[in-house]
């Protein structure tokens, strides 16, 4: 099991500095809101070329704020943040091209009048023409299964449209990087799939990196490529799923709790009293794994 | 709210400080702040010295330092004051009969400074500073929840009901605005394009902000109702009542101020 | 609103009262038509503390527009409330202004008239309309263009008729420099009642209930 | 196997009309709203003494206006509701003391400038003196542990404290009945263990019953005695946890997907082609379930 428990040092962060397919770098950040509150500190986080990256850490962990700052909507008080190797503070103004945000609440997202004026919005401001714009529009909303919502008032559209809508938004404008904040937390276990769908459809199919911050884990296991473990505005750990979420120790410390397959997995090991050989973290892979045990004997 | 502007104060700062603070302006009474408003008023509008005036801003200013508070941030927020009197001051203060301090004249037109039409806009100028002062140390040192038992002792019913639920609600507005323009912002929407798209898209913001405020109050109020809301809830915060101390000391400065704006002869 | 709060110390002390005096009576006459009358019920209290929140966070809004412009869409709240909640609505959005230094304490009662005036009139013009064949833009872009104006009217005259502490011209020297002010104003009006008209037409499309106060067909309709 | 699959028929709901410990009873309730979308639709529904009841639904399914309907913020269209033997239509009056809702967002609830003046808004509206309701307020804020709360103001505190001041702002009128709308939906697992401790409190110590809507049916699985699944507006199933979630016909139908545990061991038997015995719910009756399997083979 190997987590690469970063260290809070100010070097954490030069060691990797020279990865080539980095697209996003945030070296050192902190920001503290003006009532004082905290919102990172020293948060070290990278994203890679076409990786889905899972943020998990509990509530006012600091995973929204860190969001915010991969797209210039927040500054860092100190350190930086560096975006296709464009410091953000030093030309911010296009930064909105490369990073996408879906945010938490789909309502703060949908303004315009008509699911299509919405998604158009985007590609308008990059400076196209209207006719194109509706073109890119109509793609993206293909892209995440909308596209007969294209007529519709986002403000009576169902909790799961209105998420597809806010993906198709953002894919409009054709980002690098797209960062979602919980993008499931209010959907049923059907639309949250379709949404998890899509994330591995966007960068499978569009090479698109993409950063998820979620409460759920298990989500979390089955899709992300790395899991950061962010706690108290900087992240504590980060690795693979299997060995992130396998640390029961890092993830308690954290305020959360394992992932359901990984508790099973574990109650079955310590009850047997044997010893963990497989790290299974999606219900699939606990079932190759635990089927054999039983037939095996 | 990092995305409403600088310039205006921020209510969860002020909050925040309210909340925190411990000085001894903190502690004493309410009511005491209040009252000293009242008399702040006053006196403002009593005075006609540009002298007093600017003897009163010091001492609201050396209050508000002397409570902890951030003075650079209070310089922002002297800025819509700044404007309030400038656009009424500046167009009326020339012309005045006076002393000419300095005179422009085009064709058909002329325009003089006046000592008085000087002292008439720095009189005002403090005057209006002193009391935004005094209002801001009163909201930072006062905690919220004795605004809100204040607020529900002063006004009738109904005014005090609307205004104790907007002043909660303030909050929550004001953070899903925030968040709406930086919705907007992500996708490119903060940038200056024409003039017609910008008013069309904030345009959508303030129908937005309206019509989920609609919305909310229509939840707000089935929550109410849950709990058997029957068109009077109280605010049940005990206040501290005004202190022996306190009274002695807004009788002397109520004495104070009679006596300097009746019977001591400033020369301006 | 008139895009100016008096601040505290322009007018004297018997102007002060007096316009507190005139701003309690018809804010007496409000309450009792609301409690006796229209019998307010307990939605419409949410709803004007969610209005008077709304319309605090919008002012706050920096419309980087010709370096800033801030709306208070006054005339707006007039349609969506009515004259009466209106005016409970610019009393408490003038209370909290006051608390943060925009315009005086003792001017609450000068500036809520001004405000009465723009709420009252944009409602009634808009009301008026309602007969009329015009599109909501228009409507509401007319109403507000006139309510602002009315506004102007009425601060124009109470500044006249208190006077501004230590300013000694003439009236005609006093009501040019404020017609100068009043000019000014009309220009960020005409911004005003154009963001008015869309955010009304907005609203018309999306939830025309919402404008129940001033176009009751619209509601029965739905 | 046994799921009391109920027929959408007029008399569903006369069986069990002589129920004597029956505190709600929604007989055949329907709901269109004015515009003419429909909320529920013959739907039937009952709540027993001392039970945690779990309405299970995908979005837009009527769960949400179900709990409306308890306690008579909303009113049938057609069909009836009654409240400890009172029809709503008739007295509805009182309604409110006996059925609590906790409402799906938090902010919504939290109205007044402070903690306690929000807890005390029930208890004062029941019409006892300002003291005494202080004093409930603080006992209800002790009881879900939230007591050092009360000066705060509810716009600063979290998400999980949020929750936490909603249920205890209606416990503070000591109902027999509470009714949750998704009351863990946006909190991190720590604190949805927290919340989900005080149901079974609630339950355990103050024997009031309790209503949850909520799309995590693991959650479900664990903390509820009845399941109901919702979907167009009207119950199509309700029963045990253990017979409803194995029934994967009927979840896959309503549009949600089981509970991870179901998931895992419906996988490993099926891998195994072995019959099942049990039927476990939750983690740990899941290892319980498979460990001997292991060690007996
Ligand atoms: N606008 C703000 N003003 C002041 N403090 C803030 C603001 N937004 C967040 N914070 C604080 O910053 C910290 C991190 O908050 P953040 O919203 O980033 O957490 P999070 O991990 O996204 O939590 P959640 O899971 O609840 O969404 C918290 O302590 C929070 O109180
Ligand atoms: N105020 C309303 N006006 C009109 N239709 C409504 C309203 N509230 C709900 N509906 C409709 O009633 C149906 C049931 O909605 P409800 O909110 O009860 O579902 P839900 O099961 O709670 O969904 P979710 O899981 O998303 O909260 C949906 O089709 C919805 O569109
Ligand atoms: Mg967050
Ligand atoms: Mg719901």
């Amino acid at each position: 099991m190997t987590i690469s428990q970063q260290k809070r040092n100010e070097h954490a962060c030069n060691i990797c500095a020279a990865d080539a397919n980095e697209l996003i770098h945030v070296d050192c950040a902190s920001h503290i809101y003006p009532d004082g509150s905290l919102g990172i500190h020293g948060m070290c986080f990278r994203v890679l070329e076409k990786e889905i990256v899972a943020l998990c850490g509990p509530n006012g962990s600091g995973k929204s704020t860190l969001i915010e700052h991969l797209n210039g909507l927040l500054r860092p008080t100190s350190g930086s943040v560096t975006v296709m190797g464009k410091n953000i503070d030093l030309s911010h103004a296009d930064i909105w091209r490369d990073v996408g945000v879906v945010f938490q609440r789909s309502d703060d997202q949908l303004f315009a009048p008509t699911v299509l004026d919405d998604v158009m919005f985007g590609p308008i401001n990059m400076g196209i023409s209207v006719e194109q714009a509706r073109t890119e529009a109509m793609g993206a909303l293909k892209a995440v299964g909308a596209e007969n919502l294209s007529d519709k008032m986002p403000g009576y559209l169902s909790g799961g449209q209105k998420r597809l809508v806010c993906i198709a938004g953002v894919l409009a404008m054709k980002p690098r990087v797209i960062a979602m904040d919980e993008p499931t937390s209010d959907l049923d276990s059907l639309h949250a799939e379709i949404v998890e769908n899509i994330i591995l459809n966007l960068k499978k199919n569009h090479g698109i990196s993409i950063v998820v911050a979620t409460h759920d884990l298990d989500m979390a296991a089955r899709i992300s490529d790395r899991v950061c473990i962010v706690k108290d505005g900087s992240i504590i750990a980060e690795g693979k799923p299997s060995s992130i979420f396998y640390d029961k120790n890092l993830i308690e410390m954290s305020g959360l709790r394992q992932p359901k397959v990984v508790q099973i997995y574990e109650g079955i090991t310590k009850n047997l009293g044997i010893v963990m050989e497989n790290y299974p973290i999606t219900a699939d892979e606990l079932v190759k794994t635990i089927a054999p045990m039983i037939r095996q004997n | 709210m990092n995305e409403l502007s600088p310039h205006i104060p921020d209510l969860d700062l002020i909050t925040l400080y309210s909340e925190k603070g411990t000085t001894l302006f903190s502690r004493i009474s309410p009511w005491t702040k209040a009252l000293m408003l009242v008399l702040i008023i006053l006196f403002v509008s009593i005075d006609k010295s540009l002298i007093l005036a600017v003897c009163l801003y010091l001492i609201v200013l050396a209050l508000y330092r002397l409570s902890c508070l951030p003075i650079k941030k209070l310089f922002q927020w002297y800025m819509m004051p700044f404007i309030f009197v400038l656009s009424l001051v500046l167009i009326l203060m020339w012309n005045e009969p006076g002393n000419p301090i300095f005179s422009l004249s085009v064709p058909y037109f002329s325009l003089t400074l006046t000592d008085n039409g000087l002292l008439l806009l720095l009189t005002l100028l403090f005057k209006s500073l002193a009391t935004v002062t005094y209002s801001l140390f009163f909201l930072m040192t006062t905690k919220y929840n004795y605004f809100s038992a204040m607020i529900y002792r002063v006004f009738p019913s109904p005014i005090d009901q609307i205004f104790l639920m907007s002043y909660r609600f303030i909050f929550m507005t004001l953070k899903m605005v925030d968040s709406m323009i930086k919705a907007l912002r992500s996708r490119g929407g903060g940038l200056l394009k024409s003039t017609r798209r910008q008013s069309k898209m904030f345009a959508e913001v303030f129908a937005l902000t309206m019509i989920r405020s609609y919305d909310r109050a229509d939840r707000v109020n089935k929550a109410m109702e849950a709990r058997g809301f029957n068109g009077k809830y109280v605010a049940a915060t005990r206040i501290p009542g005004i202190g022996f101390g306190e009274y002695f000391t807004m009788l002397v400065a109520a004495t104070m101020a009679i006596y300097l704006i009746w019977f001591v002869k400033l020369p301006f | 609103m008139a895009h100016i709060h008096l601040p505290d110390g322009a007018f004297s002390i018997q102007w002060i009262i007096t316009w507190w005096i005139i701003a309690i009576i018809i804010l007496g006459l409000c309450l009792y038509w609301l409690k006796k009358v229209k019998k307010i019920d307990n939605k419409k209290i949410t709803l004007a503390a969610m209005l008077t929140a709304a319309s605090f966070a919008i002012f706050q809004i920096n419309i980087p527009l010709f370096g800033g412009v801030h709306m208070n869409l006054t005339p707006l709240i007039g349609m969506l409330a009515g004259p009466a909640i209106g005016a409970i609505i610019v009393l408490i959005v003038n209370i909290f202004s006051a608390a943060i230094g925009h315009g005086g304490w003792g001017m609450i009662g000068a500036n809520l008239l001004v405000n009465v005036t723009e709420v009252t009139v944009a409602y009634g013009i808009y009301k008026a309309l309602g007969k009329i064949n015009l599109d909501t833009f228009s409507k509401a872009g007319i109403g507000t263009i006139t309510g602002v104006l009315f506004g102007n009217i009425t601060m124009i005259l109470i500044i006249l008729i208190s006077g501004i502490q230590g300013v000694n011209q003439d009236i005609p020297n006093t009501l040019y420099g404020l017609s100068l002010l009043a000019a000014v104003n009309m220009g960020v009006a005409i911004i005003e009642a154009f963001i008015t008209g869309y955010v009304v037409s907005y609203i018309k499309r999306v939830r025309p209930d919402m404008l129940a106060e001033v176009t009751p067909v619209a509601a029965t309709a739905k």
